[in-house]
């Protein structure tokens, strides 16, 4: 038998040379980026931020005349914003879950089984968004107003669900088709009937995406005005509304501003939490790219 | 502890018909693999024992009762699929008891049979983990366990190891055999590794084009492959294309006794060449000799340039360009619409040969 | 308690006003009844609860609608015939009246308050001395300052529309009666709006951004807040209570032309006869038009009476001598409004020269 | 219940109807039937049979048709400068991970939790005239901005703004498909940026580019509150021309009419949509 | 063509060191196969040979030149991916041309090198298909085709054949080879098929862990591992941990001549045990026999119960539970901090051996 080969010596030889360390590459790119958007996206709501505690602030001046809570106590201190925040956070709340609770079923349906219509009802969640609402305005209140349901929370509910199937259905469909069929069917193997399925199995490993579905529909649906507007008044005020009363009509921009940093609270947290649940591919997944 | 009786099964989607005309009984405690081609139909066959499809024709019966049209989670088998199908937001732990779960055990024994079945698949400590904080070969083997938690009946495997690597599938496999031996239960495996399926079946099932080609112990159908296909698809074979006359087969160059006539194949396996002396016998062209440290296989040429793989002892050491003589000591000749002829020649056996043959 | 909802989709001045004074003197003038000022901004908001409120009369359901602060009675299409408004002539309201007749234009409205179109511009760049007091001058200081005036959308808000309105008048002999609601002829208003609309394509390219137009008097008063434009038409009430909260700088200058007043405007409260609380949406528009209410809305609101003059106290007369003025000249809603609305968008608006 | 999860299965049928019930009975209440209800009511009149004419008016009248070209523009303007400024953005996050990526990714999505609203209403603060950016350019003694305020380009700035969240996960989500090693392929046989973009990322995504261009002209179609506020008095874009066709000029007819013909344009978008979705599914990744 | 040298690599992923100090010259015309567990850091290395990663440490020199900052495009090098990764909005020909299109060839060039390029692959005949019309072996032809048309220096393939089945890797490996001979180019196989690394290269690259093991030819890396890790990673290999006294080694009741003292481990190739008449040596127990067709593994205890797997010649039938002696023939000794020490019973060798060795 032979002896062992000895090794090449390109080991022995660079044993000597010294250990040099070289430094990441810098991701220009991306300070690139986060200069520009920081410019675009940040700097409206710098100055709206700053705005929010001027009490004068005329051109030219860089800085603000007068500086002050002034407004930040005038807005804080009605009793109707404060409402209409609760109010809108119980609303949005409301139809999120309940909207989450018929979807999600009713996406599955799409998603996995085969029912006659299945492509038309699907593609039928558009109008929700390609009909103009006002359109729809006489019909609805008509609607509405025989089964009294006009000023009230339930009213406010109902139609503001409807805004939301498009994104509740279609997002879901495809997080639903992106679950493994096999994860399914290995459950069912150990003896899970369909129904336990769907909710020990399919639902969680859906989850990241359906997060974002419920997200947009929250941002949405906390944001929305028309459809509030047509059913909400006189009783029922979101927040939103009061903030557009505030901003469209008002002569002091002030309150506007005031409300606008006071809703970046909750913004930020719901940023926070939907980066903590999904990344973006979740997201995107939903919308069917 | 099961039976598994296929008669008549035909499965078609759409137009492709992905299994025909199948029958096939599986015994009590029997580990049977299922080797063919990509897309002969094997998960197919799998997927109809487990009821994640239905057959379009025929029976498939478990220990006399029929079960065709029972879902998957009222048949006693279990299946380990190929990406093993981890639920990855459970713990591991999580994964296996669920199983127990639907079926309302007491919590005190979900965790006592847990414990024990991880145990079983080396992996106790290892309940806490998330299926993501594991190696891709743990992650088999939890899958393992959660279908052998339930305790089935017939344990059904999907190329369960096709994505590790060769030593891990290796140990895993062994693993998988010594565990159904060790309960008992029925196992059907899909690989399409013949290494893997000659290493652990009771018996081979030999699929192509959703067709049945043979059913037999692994060295019956290593040794004794009922058609071309067979000879060719189960371990490494020289299949030349030759023609029967005269009591012999003219093939590449290579001439053997053969009764019959007409064309026909002639499969020889490269470890029934011998290499022997240039002036004894046939002779060949080596073109490489490739090491595997266990044997050694020479890749050379026939005088009318065909391929001919010979393996040989570890120990032997040939150039490439040199000429060295071959004797075929066994061979087989396939012939259309016959049955396969296996030819030997009579050449001196060693003494071990004789001691354990 | 009955709670009457009372809507209102005016400037941020009038809700409060609502809210501020009107609601506690009501409410202790009226116990057991509940004022609830429901803001329904923007405007098209309202539309949609008026919309509502033909359907409930249809259907004969509650509206959820008692009052509207102010409302065009023409509208919505059909409504009138639909008998969705209340006749206020036949309402047997005490106060009725005491109402300035100039100001009633349809009876299904009830005028309670008024107020005018000026001139604001900001005096650091026009002296007080300098400001146009006649239509002629006005347009030639617009033309002499290009990008120095703006008016707002005539639909949104008013204060442009008014000042459309003044040149309606201006082109027409400076006669206002001669538009009234009914006699509205498309050939005469096809006829004289053309004249207007040329006068006001001759002005537009010294506008703003050479004819940029607000949506709505808030835009405006900013714009002149921040210095963008330096003369702006905008309704009285309006620009004081601005430079009174600091929104407007105290050197801006107001000025109303003299050869014939910019339009004013009477805000027409309607209340629907299916109104769940209709008796007592009556008795708040009769509240309105008492002499309690008639004196905030000149001393707190910074309007003009919705009832005449006379029948006010000769104090109050007295004491707001120099801001009466002797007559308001008004423009006639329905027909002719739609007209020169439409017809702004139409023939003004589209022609903006950008170069 | 679910009855069965396989096609084909009778079960299946019946309860995947049962499951989509409720949202569409839903659907068919509140949306699809006022919307038939409308179209209806433009080409029907009780009393005096079928007409077109509002949509003859509208197809005539150069006001309007200005109004839908408008739209038309201001829309496919908005959608392809939403894809042109998020398209390098996602190409960045695509390929690149780390802290700044991950800022760079918040700070993009931060508008989809601004409503249109306040989106206008900072607009004017910054880019309004002597808004911030002409107060910065006064006080470095630099002419001042033409302000878009009140031009057309407004509402287009707003838009893309207030698009751009949208539009960049839908461009992620496309460029998911595209594996990196396709790309580190091309790149070994000496394909520099440009071409890598334009022979083999951009063919792979051309379904999602498509499926992102009509997501953004359903939503801008109709968008309302920022061509309203930041927007030139004419021409409007349909949003608020139906607004104040409906509201001021009294004239529900012609309003839903306007609505029926934008629901049109969206449908069809809305088609275009469903086919680049289909075509995007078969394609393997 | 072309000889890549390594010089002090290292690679870090943040806290992850994937690859540490390597010195390694890999001569022009050479295939040199790097061998390791998962995540021992094989991509890495090519991914660093390619320009997809930039070494943290050290430099790589192609003919002398440094590369280390030259990105993919400038560098003499192809890669082929595991996953293929082909264009699927191209045709075949697309996609091979694509590389000499961005070299601003004349088309009748491209068109005549893309013909000849898909000949040398099989595949001539395919240039208008799209990728997904072709079959996942052809596909990966394709990507070969596309890395060797624009003619580099250095073909990189990082386990090319990993997701295709047995037949058609063992053909596409024998490929491979052929071309990459043939054209004399150098190349780098990742591969974690110990078979396929033994079959197809000229040297051997073991990784584990981010650190070179060892680098050999097949043959000696086979026979002669330097670490008790080479050992037990390439090929079968029983390892007995066991105690070294007196001129023995003592490992699970085994008992062969070594030298040393302490504890040490006994490896023990499954071919270099012969199973003998009971009497005539040590005795083992006979767990199972796998027919592997060309040859027959047996699976048996020792005395005490440890493991042993004895390699055959096929003709040998053994049965479960029979006891029979074995003689082993070959045996390394791996003790702590010592060279290996490798040993070999002095056993009569056959004919054919003294011919061939
Ligand atoms: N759900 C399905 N719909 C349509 N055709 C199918 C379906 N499942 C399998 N087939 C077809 O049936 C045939 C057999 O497929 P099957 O998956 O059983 O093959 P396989 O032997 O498991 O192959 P592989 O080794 O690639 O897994 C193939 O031609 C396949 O294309
Ligand atoms: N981009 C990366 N970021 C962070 N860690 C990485 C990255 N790429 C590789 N690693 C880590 O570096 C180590 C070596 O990885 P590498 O991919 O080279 O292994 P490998 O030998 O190719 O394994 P496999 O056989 O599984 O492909 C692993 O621990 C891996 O987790
Ligand atoms: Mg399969
Ligand atoms: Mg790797």
């Amino acid at each position: 038998m032979t002896d062992l080969a000895t090794l090449p010596p390109s080991g022995a030889l660079q044993a000597q040379q010294k250990r040099v360390r070289r430094r990441a590459p810098v991701d220009w790119t991306g300070f690139a980026f986060l200069i520009g958007l920081a410019v675009v996206i940040l700097l409206p709501l710098v100055v709206t931020a700053v705005w929010a505690f001027a009490e004068v602030w005329r051109f030219p001046a860089i800085l603000p005349q007068r500086v002050g809570l002034g407004y930040w106590q005038e807005t804080l201190s009605r009793q109707d914003v404060w409402q209409a925040l609760w109010l809108s956070l119980r609303i949005t709340t409301t139809v999120t879950v309940i909207s989450a609770v018929i979807c999600f079923p009713a996406a599955y349906a799409f998603a996995r089984l085969d029912f006659p219509g299945r492509n038309m009802l699907f593609l039928a969640f558009l109008s929700v968004q390609a009909f103009p609402k006002f359109g729809l305005i006489i019909a609805t209140a008509t609607i509405f107003l025989t089964l009294n349901l006009i000023g009230t929370f339930w009213g406010v509910v109902l139609i503001q669900l409807v805004g939301t199937l498009l994104y509740m259905i279609w997002i879901p469909v495809s997080a639903f088709q992106g679950v493994d069929r096999r994860l399914e069917e290995a459950a069912r193997d150990v003896g899970a009937g369909p129904m336990r399925v769907f909710w020990s199995i399919t639902l969680p490993q859906a989850l990241p995406t359906l997060a974002a579905a419920i997200l947009i529909t929250f941002v949405n649906t906390f944001y929305e005005t028309d459809a509030a507007w047509l059913i909400g008044l006189p009783n029922v005020r979101t927040m939103p509304m009061v903030m557009i009363a505030f901003i469209n009509n008002a002569l002091e921009v002030q309150y506007g501003a005031v409300l606008f940093v006071f809703l970046w609270v909750p913004s930020f947290l719901l940023m926070l939490a939907a980066r903590r649940v999904m990344g973006a591919d979740a997201f995107a997944k939903g919308l069917g790219g | 502890m099961a039976q598994v009786r296929l008669s008549g099964i035909a499965k078609a989607f759409g137009k492709v018909t992905a299994l025909d005309a199948m029958d096939l009984v599986i015994e009590d405690g029997e580990l049977v693999c299922l080797l063919g081609p990509s897309g002969s139909g094997k998960s197919t066959l799998l997927r109809l024992i487990g009821g994640f499809e239905t057959p379009s024709e025929g029976t498939i019966a478990i220990d006399g009762v029929d079960v065709t049209r029972l879902p998957p989670e009222r048949r006693p088998t279990a299946m380990v699929f190929q990406s093993h199908a981890l639920w990855s937001h459970m713990t591991v732990h999580g994964n296996i008891a669920f199983g127990l779960k639907l079926r309302r055990l007491p919590r005190a024994e979900i965790r006592e049979r847990v414990e024990r079945v991880l145990d079983l698949v080396g992996l106790s400590g290892y309940g806490a983990r998330l299926p993501s904080q594991l190696s891709g070969g743990q992650q088999q083997r939890v899958a393992l366990a959660r279908s052998l938690v339930i305790e089935p009946k017939i344990l059904l495997l999907d190329e369960p190891f096709a994505s590790l690597d060769q030593h891990l599938r290796e140990r895993l496999r062994d693993e998988v055999r010594d565990i159904q031996q060790r309960l008992g239960i029925t196992a059907v495996f899909v690989t399409h590794g013949q290494d893997e399926a000659l290493a652990i079946s009771d018996r081979i099932v030999v699929l192509a084009d959703g067709r049945m080609q043979q059913v037999g112990r692994p060295g019956e159908i290593y040794a004794e492959p009922k058609t071309a296909f067979v000879a060719g698809f189960i371990g490494a074979m020289n299949m030349l294309d030759g023609t029967l006359a005269d009591g012999e087969i003219a093939a590449g160059g290579l001439k053997l006794p053969a009764e019959g006539s007409g064309p026909a194949r002639l499969a020889i396996r490269p470890e029934d060449i011998a290499l022997s002396e240039p002036e004894e016998g046939r002779m060949v062209t080596v073109r490489r000799m490739i090491d595997f440290g266990s044997h050694v296989v020479v890749d050379s040429t026939l005088a009318d340039g065909t391929h001919l793989r010979v393996q040989t002892d570890k120990a032997v050491r040939v150039e490439a360009g040199e000429r060295v003589g071959i004797r075929v000591e066994r061979w087989t000749v396939f012939a259309e619409g016959e049955e396969p002829r296996r030819y030997r020649s009579d050449t001196v056996r060693s003494f071990r040969d004789v001691r354990y043959a | 308690a009955t709670k009457l909802d009372l809507y209102t989709s005016s400037d941020a001045n009038i809700s409060d006003f609502f809210s501020n004074v009107v609601k506690p003197a009501f409410e202790a003038a009226n116990p057991g009844v509940e004022l609830n000022v429901v803001i329904a901004r923007p405007a098209a908001a309202l539309d949609a609860v008026v919309q509502r409120a033909l359907a409930a009369l249809a259907s004969k359901s509650d509206p959820q609608l008692d009052v509207i602060e102010q409302y065009e009675p023409m509208l919505p299409a059909g409504g009138i015939e639909a008998g969705l408004w209340t006749d206020f002539q036949k309402a047997g309201l005490a106060n009725y009246g005491a109402v300035n007749k100039l100001a009633i234009q349809t009876a299904y409205g009830l005028p309670y308050r008024g107020s005018q179109v000026l001139i604001a511009y900001d005096s650091t760049k026009l002296p007080k001395d300098k400001a146009p007091k006649t239509f002629a001058d006005l347009v030639a200081w617009i033309k002499a300052n290009p990008g120095q005036f703006i008016y707002n959308r005539p639909d949104k808000g008013g204060s442009g529309g008014n000042f459309i309105n003044r040149v309606v008048h201006e082109v027409s002999g400076r006669d206002p009666q001669k538009f009234k609601v009914d006699n509205f002829n498309q050939a005469t208003a096809d006829e004289v709006l053309a004249k207007a609309w040329a006068v006001l394509n001759d002005i537009a390219p010294s506008l703003y951004e050479k004819g940029a137009y607000t949506s709505g008097n808030s835009a405006s008063l900013q714009l002149l807040a921040q210095g963008a434009v330096t003369m702006i038409p905008a309704w009285s009430d309006q620009v004081l209570q601005a430079i009174a909260k600091g929104v407007l700088p105290e050197t801006t200058g107001l000025v109303q032309l003299t050869d014939l007043a910019l339009c004013g405007g009477f805000s027409q409260a309607v209340v629907p006869t299916n109104a769940a609380h209709r008796a007592e949406a009556l008795k708040f528009a009769d509240f309105m038009l008492s002499e309690e209410m008639q004196t905030a809305v000149i001393e707190k609101l910074g309007g003009f009476p919705g009832v005449d003059w006379s029948t006010l106290p000769q104090a109050l007369h007295d004491k707001y001598a120099d801001v009466i003025p002797s007559s308001i000249p008004t423009f006639p809603s329905g027909e002719w409004t739609k007209a020169v609305q439409d017809g702004w968008y139409r023939n003004v608006a589209p022609n903006i020269s950008r170069t | 219940m679910i009855a069965a999860l396989r096609s084909g299965v009778a079960g299946g049928r019946l309860s995947g109807l049962l499951l989509v019930a409720l949202p569409v009975a839903l659907l068919i209440w509140l949306v699809l039937w006022p919307v038939l209800q409308a179209i209806v009511g433009t080409v029907y009149f009780p009393g005096t049979g079928f007409s077109t004419a509002s949509y003859a008016y509208f197809f005539t009248d150069a006001y309007s048709l200005r109004n839908l070209w408008l739209t038309l523009w201001v829309t496919a303007l908005t959608s392809v400068l939403r894809v042109a400024v998020a398209m390098p953005i996602a190409l960045y996050l695509r390929f690149r991970s780390g802290p700044v990526a991950a800022l760079v990714q918040a700070l993009a999505l931060f508008p989809m939790f601004v409503p249109s609203v306040l989106v206008a209403y900072a607009f004017i603060r910054v880019l309004g005239p002597n808004g911030i950016v002409d107060t910065i350019l006064v006080a470095l003694h630099l002419p001042k901005l033409a302000s878009p305020y009140l031009t057309p380009a407004g509402p287009i700035i707003g838009l893309v703004w207030d698009g751009l969240p949208l539009t960049l996960l839908l461009l992620l989500s496309g460029l998911g498909r595209v594996s990196i090693a396709s790309v580190d392929a091309a790149r070994d046989l000496g394909a520099g940026s440009f071409t890598l973009f334009t022979r083999i990322i951009l063919p792979r995504i051309q379904s999602s580019i498509i499926v992102t261009l009509a997501f953004n002209v359903l939503g801008l179609f109709s968008a309302f509150t920022l061509p309203f506020l930041l927007g030139p008095a004419s021409p409007e874009m349909m949003g608020p021309y139906m607004q104040r066709t409906f509201s001021d000029n009294a004239d529900p007819l012609n309003a839903t009419t306007q609505a029926v013909i934008t629901f049109a344009f969206c449908a069809a978008f809305g088609l275009i949509y469903v086919r680049a979705i289909a075509k995007g599914r078969k394609a393997p990744a």
